[in-house]
């Protein structure tokens, strides 16, 4: 077993120990064995880096369904370090968090286990090539997820936040599934890469563009995109560690990773580049704008995370033109876009993992999230405030930290695009930057809220009651590893750039010949240009708003409440829920006679529909055997009975007059020479006839029907086009004389079983298997009667253990 | 020209049309006769003696056409002969016992007072609803 | 000539038949029905002789004496419901 | 012949229809029971009516006629009695428990 | 009251043997002429039915103390038992066979396996017509 | 000649009689026939590895010839199918011993399950239409019996129902049986299968062929399924699950084989309206998933999205898709015979059928629990679960024929499975526990035991594809080419 498998696999062995020896383990040493993990594993994948780096790349394949081309192959590239190192690195400072985070009472076990399989399934989405393997880690990090947003379930909206990501996620996750799937038939193979390296086959494919869109709306649902984003604010109910863990660094990033990873395949097409930017830009201001109103700091990171997300994505969107351009020296510039997401991906990861932890800690140490009741914790507790300054800012965009980098670039790749006038850009693309611009503006308030209402002003009195303070040490060590990040990046972030982005970059421009010319050289001061002014714009338009707020606040209310996307999701899924069951209940109301009708319809539709539609109808009176006067009158006196039945209006007739029929069927076998037929049929009759008296006497008399005239007729037109239906086939069928039948081989039957009436020896010796079953359906018959007469339902007391 | 054979085939054939013929009568007797009692003679004793007809006739037929002589026509006779006189007795008494009324102008009913006692007014059962009283 | 009359008995059989059903389903007592029930099966019965003779063949005789069976068993049970209201008694010694 | 046992058919199994989409539990499986009859000449005609003699070697020289749809409706016959046995007492059970045997009242009633 | 019964008894006493030998002779002759297991067993199904129609449950039961239910599983092992024996002589299953045995007293007999097959057939028949008259007249 | 095809049906038969007469002793009862599925088994994963080195073979009773005779005949498809079924019955009878109270078990419980199962392994195995009637009548027979077992009230109207729903669907196959002898003049499948080929499957026939679907549709649940969520929530659990797991999947079988076999020519009509009528079912059983306000509901909608959703295997008639849909039925039969037990032990502890009347059972039955969530997510088909194969599959087959309607109808009915099955799982299982200290009841160790094989082979049927894929594979092979089957049957 090779070290990339191993990888993955570790966290779910641990996360199975964990379960097994969950009574031998000491609660209080849970989480330091745990951490192990993830630090020994983010300790394994650094030495890849300068493997990596060096433009190698690891694939393993282990064979799991060869038999329908399901292996799993890991696959190590550039991109997929950066995602792993994300994922265990932030991971080890989650679970080093939480240690301190989660008071001994929690059921840790769980806590631990569920975050092992989510971290296994991260780094499984990002080491698999196989597509149908990485949908299976991918749907994975869904159901982990959920159980960690429902940890503490026994809170409805824990629940309810749970239920919303799942099913967002996991419908995602299945049209993701369907683009796979469409992939698959289009290029033979589950493997990534080699799907990439045919790109040009399949891209005149008419699936193609399904396929595109399908997979985009896996990644969106992922990473929270609009209109999707709408499970990321309510996921919030989770645990803080599991906010910084999955909704900074990990489960929505994936989404972004899944749109890298497929650019190389998606990118040239305009779909792609307008749906991801457009997408992107669309949430990143939705997010930013959103992010403003809420008043729950872990809202504002939600929303901001949304908004963040968009950022990213747009790059990614903006960076696939590149793809489209080909390679030249001209159109590398273009990729820089795809640079800066990539940058951005890693430096979001960093402040909103140190912010998340933040949040948690007030929350931890005051008890509320609410910023109306915060304010001027600054004093109180100088390092969170420390932490959530350098994070804000650096989220906001200003240096010296590590987001002010990633924005410029991404200020740069906006404007940098209206220079091209391929995709129509030169009509709309104007937009680009200026949602892009309005969008930061507004992330840069939402900052400003974030560290003034919690930590400037005055003290809330009920909060000085309690008595707060900062909080423990080991809780302060995460995040200032993270905050030490944000300035360190923000420092050397060529280091980062050599080292993890440009193998990266490598693998989304599989076809660009140097990965060099792909890495820019950061750095903070790049010139007085457009990007610097629209910076210098965002902060003081910033602050004059930030300032103004309470009066432009009034725009939030124009939207209804009950026409936020929220409000919609809920709506259709009750609306759904009642809709389906008004119609449910309609037609499945409990009524045999209705569920006979549906019966006879589909049978009357479907089969004659078919027999007509067909043509099949065919009629020869001329081969018929002649008719003699008495078996007209017999077939009169049949009819006759029938019709009586009908109107019958006592128990006894009714049952009379079927035996009549019965014993006129039975006369029918005499006259088609059947001796053994006429026989069973006459003694069958006579104890069904019997039978019927015996049993019909202890049912109640019969009623006339106390249905209407209108239900008479259509139960009549219903009764006859069925009698219709089968007479006409079976005209047709008398007359279709194609075959011989297999029975005259049955009149040797002396010869070949040694029984001279010929029906006897067909039951007894060539299917005396169907006699034997018969015999076998008489018993069942005989026993259930009895079973069934002395089965009474059990008396209260009774000894059942099943009682219904 | 006749002989021995045909006679005898045509004594069988003519057996059985006249079987048939007695059936006719007899079921006429079951629509227009005016209650059970009277009924239960035409199809006892006169569809019995259809059936003994009939059965005689096919019995000969075969005898005489193929030279088979049917041990189970016999049986079949007999047992006709057993049965239908028991089954008419039967059917007839639980009518009566049922309280099934006599047609009117049959005369005195000696049975009745015997039977059921003095109970003049008890309720009679009436043809009509004899089956609502099952 | 024969088929001929064998014919015209059957149908001479169907129509008898045919009255005594227009008995049994308008009754109007149980008994009536009863008796018409029984004298059906008779005539059944006689009806199988005649095809039977028809067909030439012997195969259907047993049905004969199966019907005789069936429509002795069948009267008697059937009075017996009339008489007592059930087909078979618990117990009893009357 | 043929012609006129199918158009018998289709009236039996208009017949058998109409009474299986009445709500009375003895209508309902009176029309079970006019279905057997209905379905049981069908698969005898689909053999051909008349056509050969009676499938007993020692009756006749041949031809002889179908014997296998015979075999078969021996068989549905059976299963059929079994099966209307089965139904019959159900239906009674049903009525001693539940009290009805209209089929939309029996909906109606409460459980247990 | 008590309802005079004597004329029933008395032909039943006689008509239940006509029955029983036709239910036997059916049961035999099945293999060349109409009749076989099935109606055999029917009709001998019927004679005992008979038998509890002319008297009563109680009666009948003493005379006869079969468990019905247990005849028709022993017949249903018969059946299917002979089916079986097939694959102990490594046979296709189900194959009968048949042969000429001489008897003592009857001599030469012709035999089949399928004889046993009906025989089982004819008494699931017999059991399970038994047990479903039985089980609703004992509810009553 | 091969005699071990025919124990199957067989041994369950002799048995159950045998039982009838051990009445009284309920702990022979027990072992008797724990012990006989577990034979049934063995012979049937023998057969399945026979029919993989020697191809497919069969049984001729009493040795006649097809077309003839009758005869069993095993292909890799029947004895997947038979395998598992055997394998699910063993495991719920596991639960009955523990369940089921002696008062049911006096009452010929067991031998009625057997006779079912002889009935359900006979339609699987059987080469011969009339005789498929015939083992359906078994199968039905008693299932008729375990569905009014125990006789309350709401049972026996549901049973009744069942019945007589059930015994218009047996009149159907009887008049489908009669004109397709009236038209082919033969039964044996394979026979009919030459027969059919050799006229090129004019329109009568495909009438019939048609006809034949309207029987089957009755018994799968297909689009017919009316009678479906009643009376698969009157009877006892084990009788649900046994149900839940076999009976449908019969009906499917039989439409599987019908249609690959012997009407496979006009599948513009045919797989058309097939289509069609799955796709209706999936939306009728999303919507009564949704509008489910109790567990039974709930679980019995989804019996018949299962259906649906295995047909469009059959509707998109690829060989990925055939692939596909015998790995979903061999999925279905032991998640939906799992669903249904953990269900009827829901109801068991807490005494309510109503989702929202119910709360925190995870917290007092730990293993109860993640059992039903790893069961949610293998019905939901999520990987690496036993649902997940079968819906690539047949995803794949859906795209390789265009069949993208049909394709976004079995997706879209999965995230619906996900969904109400959730709403189980989260007001269920999930918050805070309504059950008292004193009212707690213990899961009994055989139920445990029946849960737990159940999850796991939930759990390898997934991850361990890879050891069944050859026998799927042939399966599927099989279907697509009928004339293997026919030369099988016809030549030699």
């Amino acid at each position: 077993m090779t070290i990339d498998f191993a990888i993955i696999l570790i966290p779910f062995i641990m996360a199975a120990l964990i379960l097994l020896f969950n009574k031998q383990l000491r609660k209080k040493y849970l989480g330091w064995i745990v951490l192990i993990i993830p630090v020994s594993l983010f300790l394994i994948l650094t030495t890849y880096i300068p493997r990596i780096a060096n433009g190698e790349t690891y694939t393993h394949t282990y064979e799991w369904i060869p038999a329908f081309n399901l292996n799993f192959t890991t696959y190590i590239d550039g991109l997929s370090l950066i995602l792993s190192l994300l994922i265990t690195g932030v991971g080890s400072l989650v679970i080093l968090y939480s240690i301190f985070y989660l008071s001994m009472k929690e059921s840790l076990h769980h806590f631990y286990c569920y975050l092992l399989l989510f971290m296994g399934a991260m780094l499984g989405v990002v080491f698999s090539d196989n597509l149908m393997v990485l949908y299976a880690f991918w749907e994975l990090t869904s159901v982990s997820s959920f159980l960690l947003i429902a940890f503490w379930h026994h809170r409805k909206a824990s629940r309810a936040g749970a239920r919303k990501s799942m099913t967002i996620t996991v419908s995602g996750g299945v049209s993701m599934l369907t683009g796979f799937l469409m992939l698959y038939v289009m290029s033979g193979t589950f493997s990534i890469r080699e799907i990439i390296a045919n790109v040009e086959k399949i891209s005149e494919h008419s699936l193609f563009i399904p396929a595109l869109i399908l997979i985009l709306l896996g990644a969106f649902t992922k990473s929270a995109q609009f209109p999707f984003h709408i499970w990321l604010p309510d996921a919030m109910e989770a645990p803080t560690p599991v906010s910084a863990y999955l909704h900074s660094a990990t489960m929505v990033k994936a989404g972004i990773y899944l749109v890298a990873r497929f650019t190389p395949v998606f990118g040239g097409e305009m779909v792609w580049f307008w749906t991801v930017t457009g997408v992107g830009l669309i949430t990143l201001f939705w997010g930013s704008f959103n992010a403003v109103r809420q008043t729950d700091l872990k809202a504002i990171l939600a929303f901001s995370t949304v908004s963040q997300l968009g950022l990213i994505m747009s790059l990614l969107g903006l960076g696939s033109v590149a793809v489209h351009l080909g390679y030249s020296a001209d159109t590398v510039i273009y990729t820089q876009a795809t640079f800066a997401a990539l940058f951005h991906l890693i430096n979001h990861s960093t402040f909103k993992g140190a912010l998340f932890m933040m949040v948690g800690i007030v929350d931890h140490e005051i008890g509320t999230r609410d910023i109306r009741r915060l304010g001027g914790l600054m004093s109180i507790m100088p390092f969170t405030f420390t932490i959530a300054v350098i994070g804000s800012f650096s989220m906001a965009g200003l240096p010296p930290f590590n987001g002010f980098l990633s924005k410029e670039m991404f200020f740069a790749a906006t404007v940098k695009i209206l220079q091209l006038d391929v995709f129509s850009i030169e009509s709309t693309g104007i937009l680009i930057p200026l949602i892009a611009w309005v969008a930061s503006i507004l992330t840069f308030v939402y900052c400003i809220i974030i560290v003034n209402r919690t930590f400037l002003g005055k003290i809330k009195p009920d909060i000085q009651e309690k008595n707060p303070h900062e909080a423990p040490l080991g809780m302060l060590i995460s995040p200032f590893i993270l905050i030490t990040l944000v300035i360190a990046i923000f420092f050397f972030p060529n280091l980062l750039g050599e080292y993890i982005l440009k193998p990266a970059m490598a693998s989304v421009y599989p076809t660009f010949p140097s990965a060099a010319e792909m890495t820019p050289h950061i750095s903070a001061w790049h010139g007085f240009n457009i990007e610097l002014l629209m910076t210098i714009g965002v902060i003081v338009l910033g602050i004059v708003l930030y300032r103004l707020l309470k009066y432009w606040k009034k725009i939030y209310r124009i939207f209804p409440q009950n026409w936020t996307l929220n409000a919609i999701y809920e709506r259709v899924i009750t609306t759904s829920e009642n809709v389906s069951e008004s119609i449910t209940n309609r037609y499945m109301n409990g009524k045999l006679t209705h569920y006979f009708i549906y019966i006879y319809i589909s049978f009357v539709v479907i089969v004659a529909g078919t027999f007509v539609a067909l043509d099949a109808f065919s009629w020869n009176p001329r081969l018929d055997a002649p008719v003699e006067t008495y078996e007209l009158l017999l077939v009169f006196i049949m009819i006759f009975t029938a019709i009586g039945l009908v109107f019958a209006k006592s128990r006894i007739t009714s049952v009379l007059l079927n035996g009549v029929l019965g014993y006129s069927v039975a006369f029918f076998f005499v006259i088609f020479r059947a001796p053994d037929l006429a026989l069973t049929q006459l003694v069958v009759e006579s104890v069904t006839t019997a039978l019927f008296l015996i049993c019909f006497k202890h049912l109640g008399a019969l009623k006339p029907e106390p249905s209407s005239k209108r239900v008479k007729v259509s139960n009549g037109v219903i009764s006859i086009l069925v009698g219709a239906t089968v007479t006409l086939i079976g005209l047709a069928v008398v007359n279709y004389e194609k075959f011989e039948t297999i029975s005259t081989y049955f009149e040797n039957s002396y010869e070949l079983a040694g029984g001279k009436n010929i029906v006897n020896t067909i039951l007894g010796d060539f299917r005396a298997f169907d006699t034997m079953l018969e015999v076998v359906v008489l018993f069942i018959a005989g026993l259930g009667v009895y079973t069934l007469i002395n089965l009474k339902a059990a008396k209260k007391e009774g000894a059942d253990i099943e009682n219904k | 020209m006749l002989n021995v054979k045909e006679i005898l085939e045509w004594i069988a054939v003519l057996s059985v049309l006249l079987a048939s013929i007695i059936s006719m009568i007899s079921a006429f007797g079951m629509i227009r006769l005016p209650d059970v009692y009277t009924r239960s003679h035409a199809a006892t004793k006169s569809s019995t003696m259809a059936v003994l007809a009939c059965l005689s006739g096919a019995f000969i037929y075969f005898w005489v056409h193929d030279g088979y002589v049917s041990v189970r026509l016999i049986l079949g006779i007999v047992f006709v002969f057993i049965t239908a006189p028991v089954s008419g007795h039967l059917v007839t008494r639980a009518a009566y016992r049922a309280r099934v009324p006599l047609a009117e102008g049959s005369g005195d009913d000696a049975l009745k007072p015997v039977l059921f006692g003095d109970e003049q007014t008890s309720p009679t059962i009436t043809a009509d609803n004899v089956d609502k009283h099952e | 000539m024969k088929e001929t009359i064998l014919l015209l008995a059957l149908t001479f059989f169907m129509i008898a038949i045919g009255l005594l059903l227009y008995r049994s389903i308008v009754g109007p007592t149980m008994p009536d029905r009863a008796i018409a029930l029984d004298t059906i099966g008779v005539n059944i019965i006689s009806a199988i002789a005649i095809v039977s003779i028809i067909l030439s063949t012997t195969a259907f005789l047993e049905a004969i004496l199966i019907l005789g069976i069936l429509a002795f068993i069948g009267t008697i049970a059937f009075s017996k419901y009339i008489e007592r209201g059930v087909i078979v008694e618990r117990k009893g010694d009357s | 012949m043929e012609s006129l046992i199918m158009i018998l058919v289709g009236i039996l199994a208009s017949v058998g229809t109409y009474l299986i989409l009445s709500r009375n539990i003895i209508r309902v499986i009176l029309g079970t029971a006019i279905y057997s009859h209905a379905v049981h000449l069908l698969i005898l005609t689909m053999g051909g009516l008349k056509k050969g003699d009676v499938p007993i070697l020692s009756q006749s020289e041949g031809p002889f006629t179908d014997a296998l749809p015979q075999a078969l409706i021996l068989t549905a016959i059976v299963i059929s009695f079994a099966t209307t046995a089965l139904l019959l007492v159900l239906a009674y059970r049903t009525y001693k428990t539940n009290g009805s045997d209209d089929f939309h009242e029996l909906r109606e009633m409460p459980d247990e | 009251m008590k309802i005079n019964d004597v004329i029933l008894r008395t032909v039943v006493k006689g008509v239940i043997f006509i029955i029983l030998t036709l239910g036997v002779y059916l049961f035999f002759s099945g293999h060349n002429a109409p009749g076989g297991g099935f109606i055999g067993g029917l009709v001998l199904g019927s004679a005992i039915v008979l038998l509890y129609i002319t008297y009563d449950l109680e009666t009948v039961h003493k005379k006869m103390p079969f468990d019905f239910k247990k005849v028709a599983a022993l017949g249903v092992l018969l059946a299917t038992g002979t089916a079986v024996g097939s694959i102990l002589f490594d046979a296709p299953f189900l194959s009968q066979t048949d042969g000429y045995f001489n008897i003592p007293i009857l001599g030469e007999k012709h035999l089949t396996t399928v004889t046993i097959f009906e025989a089982g057939v004819a008494l699931t028949v017999i059991g399970t017509l038994v047990t479903i008259i039985l089980s609703i007249g004992e509810d009553e | 000649m091969n005699n071990l095809i025919v124990l199957p049906l067989i041994i369950p038969i002799i048995t159950a009689v045998v039982l009838v007469f051990l009445r009284d002793q309920i702990v022979l009862q027990r072992i008797i026939s724990f012990v006989t599925m577990g034979f049934v088994c063995i012979v049937s994963f023998i057969l399945l590895n026979i029919v993989q080195t020697e191809g497919i073979i069969r049984l001729d009773f009493s040795g006649w010839m097809p077309p003839f005779g009758i005869l069993f005949v095993a292909d890799s498809f029947s004895l997947l199918l038979v395998l598992t079924s055997s394998i699910v019955t063993l495991i719920c009878l596991l639960y009955a011993f523990s369940m089921m109270g002696q008062r049911y078990e006096k009452m010929f419980f067991y031998p009625f399950v057997l006779f079912l199962v002889a009935g359900v392994n006979g339609s699987f195995l059987t080469g011969d239409i009339f005789n498929l009637f015939v083992c359906f009548e078994v199968m039905l027979l008693a299932s008729y019996v375990l569905v009014a077992f125990g006789g309350g009230k709401r049972q026996l109207r549901e049973s009744l129902k069942y019945v007589l729903i059930n015994v218009v669907a047996s009149w159907m196959f009887l008049v489908a049986l009669a004109f397709l002898y009236g038209s082919v003049k033969t039964l044996n499948m394979a026979h009919i299968a030459q027969r059919v080929a050799e006229v090129g499957q004019d329109p009568l026939i495909t009438t019939v062929a048609i006809l034949f679907l309207i029987v089957f549709s009755l018994k799968a649940g297909l689009l017919l399924f009316f009678w479906l969520p009643g009376s698969y929530s009157v009877p006892p659990t084990v009788v649900q699950a046994l149900f839940a797991a076999l009976l449908t999947k019969v009906g499917i079988y039989a439409l599987i084989r019908t249609f690959t076999l012997m009407f496979p020519l006009q599948q513009e009509v045919t797989h058309t309206i097939i289509g069609i009528m799955a796709g209706l079912t999936i939306i009728a059983g999303c919507m009564g998933a949704l509008a489910g306000r109790d567990v039974y509901t709930i679980a019995t909608y989804n019996v018949i999205i299962g259906t649906g959703f295995i047909l469009i295997g059959l509707a998109v008639g690829t060989e990925s898709a055939m692939a596909g849909a015998i790995y979903y039925l061999i999925h279905d039969i032991v998640a939906k015979a799992l669903l249904f037990l953990l269900i009827g032990m829901m109801i068991y502890l807490t005494g309510e059928t109503v989702v929202k009347k119910m709360s925190g059972l995870i917290q007092i039955y730990p293993i109860f629990g993640w059992i039903y969530f790893i069961l949610m997510l293998a019905l939901a088909g999520i990987p690496p679960f036993s649902g997940f194969i079968g819906k690539v599959l047949i995803g794949q087959g859906a795209i390789e024929a265009h069949s993208y309607i049909l394709l976004a109808l079995g997706f879209a009915s999965s995230i619906i499975v996900l969904y109400s099955l959730l709403r189980i799982f989260l007001a269920s299982f999930f918050g805070e526990t309504t059950i008292s200290p004193e009212d707690k009841k213990p899961i009994p160790k055989g139920a445990y035991t029946s849960f737990i094989l159940l999850a796991i082979s939930i759990i390898y049927l997934g991850i361990g594809a890879e050891s069944i894929a050859v026998y799927v594979k042939d399966a599927a092979e099989t279907l697509m080419n009928p004339s293997i089957y026919i030369d099988a049957i016809l030549k030699g």
